[in-house]
């Protein structure tokens, strides 16, 4: 409607364009999606016939990736990984959410950019930041007090800390956008209504804010899932899946069941995707 | 409990884990991969702890030992030694004696050459080749210091003796480092892992190419064609090790995985995985015979009579290699 | 006052999160990055005070080579992004019909769905010489021979804008989603043609998009690190992967920490040049998203 | 059809269907230069359709719109001198005042110079020579609407088009709004077309109104032909507040006769303009409340009027609303009768008093039926 | 001060500053029980603040608030029986219909069973029983409207506040909504406070209204007082439209006699509401249009009040606008004045035609100038 005096071939050339762009799109996770069923021991061409074995198979050398326990480990410690990490920075988005939308203080404006500031520090450089911090004080601790501080060293927590340190912004703009849009009167009714203050809280803004700290909750869930820069600094020996997978490339050689992984991983998060979706398309729309 | 190795790609293979833990049924196995470095980052970065097992070759470990103290010194008493070629075991205790203290025994040892096509480069012999311009575009190696060690001992120059006179040293990195910038043209691409290697040799994308004896043994598997060449001045060889991280916690286990993985039928699965040769006795019969194939296809007693072993790095040797691994990446070559 | 008290006592039990966020994990580690990148390495375990690393840095061509190219790599990606998706943002904003906007707005989210290394790996899939379009254009007899389309700096831009084309879209689709149609049809109305609407209106209305997308886009470009290594060819070096061999291969975490502070005052700078230069504040972009 | 240059907009049977959806059926109107011309109708009717068929933002499905006699139906909407006041305004936020009414001029080429003399003319027209500096959010809610009218005359077009641009707007602005857009209408001399659902904006406006419903024009004619003499029930349902009752014409001579409603109250009344009323034929009929004259029972006061229409009942209600003040009376077949009184605080009528209603049949004006209508 | 017990709602020299800004004056009232009071005022006197104050959301800087006799300044909003409807209703979006107005009794402990019943009942008061399934944005603008006031009712509250509850609504809907607001107060025979600053809502609903300005209230009466004897020049020119004139008295005896207008008119006029005029004061005269004949000089039409001041002039233009058309005229003095007219459609008057304009003195309401008021 809005290009209603171009052209027929004008149109016809920009709807090419964007089927093009779509293409490109998905090009890349179709190629990775395929390989997974090709019946062969690398995931190049030729292409040599449908297997599932890459899914299922029990057995080297065509080791499916349900039957791969060090791949299933990784998927498991992301997991682990992806839920404290989305439960901890919905948590702290939502008291951000409220610090910034309604309270008063000095230079909030400059809190508030600092807010955003960790979304525009390279992953590698909070990665490293943080692991540097970490060890120096473990190794302080240890020179100085005999102590081990054995948390502070590479493992889940460092890289619990480390991924939550930029996705708390994350959650925090989103949660914040849905406190802006909250009516503050919605509250005041409950009060009037005989509410109390605990009450107005459970049952009308945390809900208003529910669709909101569950779409920012997946999104932090996916952003932490398949997090490499941050995490490659911080991880241990409990080394979540794409820095399984990284090292199964780098170091061992993939075969298709890398394919696999990544085809399995496109269907989840293609599922969460959509349940995010079907959380937003929420009633509180007025 | 739980017993974390932090080892190369391939050193832990999923049969062989599972034949240990049904032997040990309350110690559980996990497996970290890594190379030389980062091994050494890690344990520097966790003081010597989040692992129980590390399996550095024999050449990182008196320096990272030294300046970082991750290891913790072995009981040699709890360690089978007596399966193992003495040769190797006395070579390694002696790099990695610290204060009196031995910090790492033997696994297996293997080397880094070349692999060719026989089809298509059969006069491919020597580092140099690499970047003969009769196969320009069409040959690789890895950015890393084996390519450098080699092509020095190409050029006619000893590195490992050199290292005790780092400023000779420098002087051979920047002869290497001119040459193999001028060798970037002839070049493919450089290789980061077995992976990549394995898919363009295979694919015929090259024909050519720096590489671990492993994979090429594995390559020769699904194309015999593809065969390991030891360079004409000598394959690099190295030895992988076994050390224990200062703050592992499952010294007993660790020691048992170690004479776990010596024991004759278990070294055939081993090396069935890794391609490369356990440092016990006899070690070259307990090959799996495709490796065996492969080994003998490679290896004249010539070849290895002439095995250059990788030296001690010393302290600040690192640095001064990555500076001109670094140089020679960001050098536009074509 | 009770009620007074009572706020104050939230705002601190607030404002506690946020500044232990703040503080322990992110002011505290770059203070300790600082420090660390002023050590001098002397001898082993011996170490002194100086500005020796960035000294290193400003003396050796290879580094600040490295850093500028990834700056200008980082910009060349960030415009190829915006030229590329500003059209896609504003069929899906303006253009598409209802139904078909949320459907597309979904299909552009497709690549967050996946990890930058499974991207990477769909990329050689496709880009490799004996990969799929190589092969597809010998078999359709538009190339004779195989082509090489991986390890160089166009594959690493195409990988590069690929991951981050998302980033660009999405504040692009929500700023132009936020713009009255009718100011579009005014644009015409009071005479403008395609172009003039475009630029004069178009344009200047989403800008804090833009800004947004470009500034997250730029600093997710020069801070990756997979995309480069996995596609990039034997001359693509990224600041990044220095940054990893300083730490990882030559242990030198003095003058990685050196690089890694020099990296956030680069691309500090260009953010902060490019919101001189579009009169935007991070305020009204970045944190409107 | 011949088309006259006199009329600055001509519409011929112009349709618009939206796939199966007709939005517009057929309508046909000319809008003689320099004249007010308002269309008034419902929500949804499709006056925003024909709106931005006349601009150029969709294409009709049939018929023909002229400018100044020539038909515009190729021309791109950059090209027809036709402006139009969105209904939010669509001013230009990221630009100035000045910049907002320049950007027509710019567009067309026009020197820097020039530009700033007819800014700053039209600023001074509209009375506010001093804001060309200001930005939009600075402006107040009448200034803005003002701007986006300047912005559109310094193009001098053939027809200014207005899509509800009072709709945004408060309560008091709007009435104030109302009397301002008709002297800038004056002032300018420009052919206006008012889109609107408010009746008192398009009676007090406009020279002419067009009523539209459900995409047809039902009438087009003066306010007070509307008002008073509208050509169907729909247009006077709409147009102004009623007494609305359904009967069945007892006698009629065609032009008039006698109405029974439904309830049983019988009236004389008078057929619509126009139409022609049979004995028998099922009836709307509308009386105005203002029409209805309160006799009270004491003291009756005379009117000037023929009153041929005359019920008692008993006063329900006061409403009111100073001089819009309303009284609502139960007739005796318990119907709530409305009608306008003016009540001065001194011995007004009072809720339970009796009262007699008159009107006259004049007044009842009366259209056959049709169907649910 | 004495509390009587028989007023739901009392406010003592009740006042609220923030900082140094004075938003309430010491505004004292009281409302009896069962009364629709309603506060109007412009924007930003002071309502709103006012009413949160009541609802206990701000504290008062000085001054009482008493509830059914009681003092609540000590009471959290929660604690108070005083309900509020608000202006956007802050229906809770994320629950049905029927828990929202359960709500107020699930806070209050009630028993499930017991608040099934009550929902059932308030629902069927407001004549919607058939929605308490429905989620909030199925519903229309006017049933929201009911849904916000039977969720407060359910309560049984002392006193139900509204802050402009029709703001949001559109024009239709909010005439509509004015009838049905009274007939619920009716119905619940509660007291209803009622903040607008829409006159047309105050004087049509209330029996009580409150002018407010700047803070302070300027009136309390019923509606038809403030309409007829508006006490200051403020509430005079606020509640209703009114001709308006600046002059000074030539002659007076106290409550009544001559004024001159700066333009030269004179006129007989009538001293407001308890207001002593003496000659030679600055007075504002208000006159309102529908008090002011329209006298064609041909075939006059005979009025039944006495008409002590007239006027002649020129009919300068007809603001048609139906049962509210209007006429202005132009003085020989160049003055415009205002004047309803009822315009029939048959030889009503018509721009260029001379009139006399005639009012009475009654309708002359004069206030003695307050400064710039
Ligand atoms: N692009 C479209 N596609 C389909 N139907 C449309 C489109 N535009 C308008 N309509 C339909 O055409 C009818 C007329 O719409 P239009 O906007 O012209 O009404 P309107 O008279 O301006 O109403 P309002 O007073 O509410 O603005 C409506 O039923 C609307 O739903
Ligand atoms: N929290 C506050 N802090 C400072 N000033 C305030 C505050 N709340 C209200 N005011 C000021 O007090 C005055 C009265 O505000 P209030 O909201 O009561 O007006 P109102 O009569 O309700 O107006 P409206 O009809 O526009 O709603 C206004 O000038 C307003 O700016
Ligand atoms: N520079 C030492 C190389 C040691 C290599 N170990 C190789 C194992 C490969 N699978
Ligand atoms: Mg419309
Ligand atoms: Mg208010």
């Amino acid at each position: 409607m809005l290009s209603q005096n171009k052209t027929t071939a004008f149109i016809l050339g920009y709807r090419l364009y964007v089927a093009a762009f779509f293409i490109f799109l998905a090009a890349p996770l179709v190629a990775a999606g395929a390989f997974a069923f090709n019946d062969s021991l690398f995931p190049a061409l030729p292409w040599q016939g449908f297997t599932l074995d890459w899914f299922f198979n029990d057995t080297e050398p065509k080791l499916g990736m349900f039957h791969d326990d060090r791949l299933l480990r990784g998927l498991y410690y992301s997991f682990v990984i992806a839920v404290i990490v989305a439960a901890l920075s919905i948590l702290v988005g939502t008291t951000n959410a409220f610090l910034f939308v309604r309270g008063n203080f000095p230079a909030k404006n400059f809190f508030y950019i600092m807010m955003v500031v960790p979304l525009v520090i390279p992953g590698v450089i909070l990665g490293i930041s943080i692991l540097v911090m970490a060890s120096d004080t473990a190794n302080y601790a240890e020179d100085v007090w005999g102590l081990d501080l054995e948390f502070l060293r590479p493992g889940i927590f460092l890289v619990v800390m480390g991924q939550f340190s930029f996705i708390t912004t994350i959650t925090s703009l989103v949660i914040t956008a849905r406190l802006k849009k909250f009516d503050e009167t919605m509250e005041e009714a409950a009060l009037n209504l005989g509410a109390s203050r605990a009450r107005v809280l459970r049952t009308i803004t945390l809900p208003f804010l529910r669709p909101a700290m569950i779409a920012a909750g997946i999104v932090a869930f996916l952003v932490s899932f398949e997090n490499f820069n941050t995490t490659l600094f911080l991880v241990g020996s409990e080394a979540p899946l794409t820095i399984t997978m990284y090292d199964r490339m780098a170091k061992v050689g993939s075969t298709p069941v890398l394919n696999a992984v990544s085809f399995f991983l496109m269907v989840g998060s293609g599922l969460l995707a959509l349940v995010s979706i079907l959380v937003q398309r929420d009633k509180t729309k007025q | 409990e739980t017993l974390r190795l932090l080892t190369w790609g391939s050193y832990a293979p999923e049969a062989l884990i599972e034949k240990f833990e049904e032997e040990y049924p309350d110690i559980d196995v996990e497996v970290t991969f890594s190379n030389n470095e980062e091994m050494i980052a890690k344990l520097r970065a966790t003081g010597g702890a989040g692992y129980d097992l590390a399996q550095p070759s024999h050449d990182r470990i008196y320096a990272a030992q030294f300046e970082y103290d991750i290891y913790k010194p072995l009981d040699l008493s709890k360690i089978n030694t007596d399966a193992m070629q003495a040769k190797l075991l006395e070579g390694v205790k002696e790099n990695t004696t610290i204060d009196g203290e031995v910090y790492a025994v033997p696994h297996q040892w293997g080397t880094s050459g070349l692999m060719a096509d026989k089809t298509k480069a059969p006069d491919l012999k020597s580092w140099g080749d690499l970047c003969d311009p009769q196969y320009k575009g069409r040959t690789s190696m890895r950015l890393k210091r084996t390519i450098i060690l080699g092509m020095a001992y190409e050029m006619g120059e000893d590195p490992f003796a050199a290292y005790s006179d780092l400023e000779k040293y420098q002087g051979i990195l920047d002869k290497v480092s001119e040459k193999l910038i001028e060798c970037k043209a002839n070049i493919k691409a450089y290789w980061n892992s077995g992976d990549d290697l394995t898919a363009m040799m295979l694919s015929g994308e090259i024909v050519g190419s720096e590489t671990w004896d492993s994979t090429a043994y594995k390559i020769y598997d699904q194309n015999p064609d593809i065969t390991f060449v030891p360079p004409s001045t000598g394959a690099l060889a190295w030895i992988d090790t076994f050390a224990i991280p200062r703050k592992g916690k499952a010294d007993d286990a660790a020691y048992k995985w170690i004479n776990f993985v010596l024991r004759p039928e278990n070294v055939t699965i081993m090396s069935a995985s890794t391609g490369a040769i356990a440092s016990v006795k006899g070690a070259k019969d307990l090959l799996p015979e495709d490796k065996k194939a492969a080994v003998n296809a490679a290896f004249t007693d010539a070849d290895i009579d002439n095995l250059k072993f990788f030296a001690n790095i010393p302290p600040g040797v690192e640095d001064m290699e990555g500076r001109a691994l670094e140089k020679i990446k960001a050098a536009t070559g074509g | 006052m009770l009620q007074k008290d009572f706020k104050r006592l939230t705002l601190y039990l607030l404002f506690a999160p946020f500044a232990l966020w703040i503080i322990l994990l992110i002011i505290l580690p770059h203070i300790g990055m600082v420090a660390l990148s002023l050590r001098e390495k002397v001898a082993p375990r011996v170490y002194e005070f100086g500005f020796a690393n960035y000294l290193d840095f400003i003396n050796e061509p290879i580094y600040w080579n490295t850093l500028l190219r990834t700056g200008s790599m980082s910009l060349l990606v960030t415009a190829l992004a915006l030229i590329i998706g500003f059209p896609i943002a504003y069929y899906i904003a303006k253009l598409a019909s209802n139904r078909t906007r949320g459907a597309l707005f979904l299909l552009c989210l497709i690549p967050l769905w996946v990890s930058d290394l499974i991207r990477a790996f769909g990329w050689i899939l496709l880009l490799r010489e004996t990969g799929i379009i190589s092969s597809f254009l010998v078999w359709s007899g538009i190339a004779g021979q195989p082509i090489e389309f991986l390890y160089n700096d166009a594959a690493v831009i195409v990988g590069l804008v690929y991951t981050v084309m998302l980033f660009m879209i999405v504040p692009l689709v929500s700023t132009l989603d936020g713009m009255d149609n009718s100011m579009i049809e005014a644009g015409y109305n009071l005479g403008g043609n395609g172009f003039t609407v475009l630029r004069k209106i178009i344009v200047p209305y989403a800008m804090p998009g833009i800004v947004s997308g470009c500034i997250v886009t730029f600093m997710l470009t020069a801070g990756s690190y997979l995309t480069p290594i996995l596609l990039g060819g034997k001359n693509s070096s990224w600041f990044t992967e220095q940054i990893y061999n300083q730490f990882i291969t030559r242990f030198n975490w003095e003058a990685g920490a050196a690089f890694g502070i020099l990296l956030l005052l680069f691309t500090s700078v260009v953010i902060w040049l490019g919101l001189k230069l579009s009169g935007q504040t991070l305020a009204n972009t970045v944190a409107k998203s | 059809m011949t088309t006259s240059p006199m009329f600055d907009l001509e519409c011929i049977n112009i349709a618009k269907s939206f796939g199966a959806f007709r939005a517009v059926k057929d309508v046909s109107f000319n809008i003689p230069s320099g004249s007010f011309f308002s269309i008034l109708g419902p929500s949804g009717c499709g006056k925003t359709t024909l709106m931005r068929m006349i601009a150029g933002f969709e294409e009709p499905t049939g018929g023909d719109i002229q400018i100044k006699g020539k038909s515009v139906l190729g021309t791109p909407p950059n090209k027809r001198n036709v402006k139009m006041v969105f209904q939010h305004l669509a001013l230009f936020p990221m630009m100035n005042v000045f910049e907002n009414i320049a950007y027509g001029l710019r567009c067309n080429g026009v020197s820097n110079s020039e530009i700033k003399k007819k800014v700053h003319d039209v600023l001074e027209r509209i009375a506010l020579p001093d804001v060309a500096e200001r930005e939009i959010h600075q402006l107040s809610g009448g200034q803005k609407q003002r701007i986006a009218i300047a912005r559109c005359m310094v193009l001098d077009p053939d027809v200014l088009l207005l899509d509800e641009p009072l709709g945004a707007l408060d309560l008091k602005l709007r009435e104030q709004m109302k009397i301002e857009l008709k002297l800038l209408q004056h002032q300018f001399n420009t052919t206006f077309v008012y889109i609107t659902h408010d009746q008192s904006e398009a009676l007090v406006m406009s020279d002419n109104v067009a009523i539209m419903n459900q995409g047809r024009f039902e009438q087009i004619g003066t306010p007070q032909e509307l008002y008073h003499r509208p050509s169907t029930a729909f247009v006077a349902g709409f147009v102004g507040d009623s007494n609305r009752w359904s009967g069945k014409v007892k006698t009629s001579d065609g032009s008039g006769g006698k109405v029974a409603t439904e309830q049983g109250l019988e009236m004389a009344f008078t057929a619509a303009h126009g139409e022609t009323i049979r004995e028998g034929t099922e009836v709307d009929i509308f009386v105005r409340p203002e029409f209805i004259h309160t006799v009270r029972k004491t003291g009756s006061v005379g009117t000037g009027e023929a009153a041929d229409n005359s019920m008692d009942g008993v006063v329900d209600s006061l409403l009111f609303n100073g001089a819009n003040s309303r009284v609502l009376v139960r007739s005796a077949k318990g119907e709530l009768i409305e009608a306008d009184v003016t009540l001065t605080g001194n011995d007004d009528v009072k809720p339970g008093e009796e009262v007699s209603l008159v009107w006259s049949s004049k007044q009842a004006m009366c259209f056959a039926a049709q169907g649910a209508s």
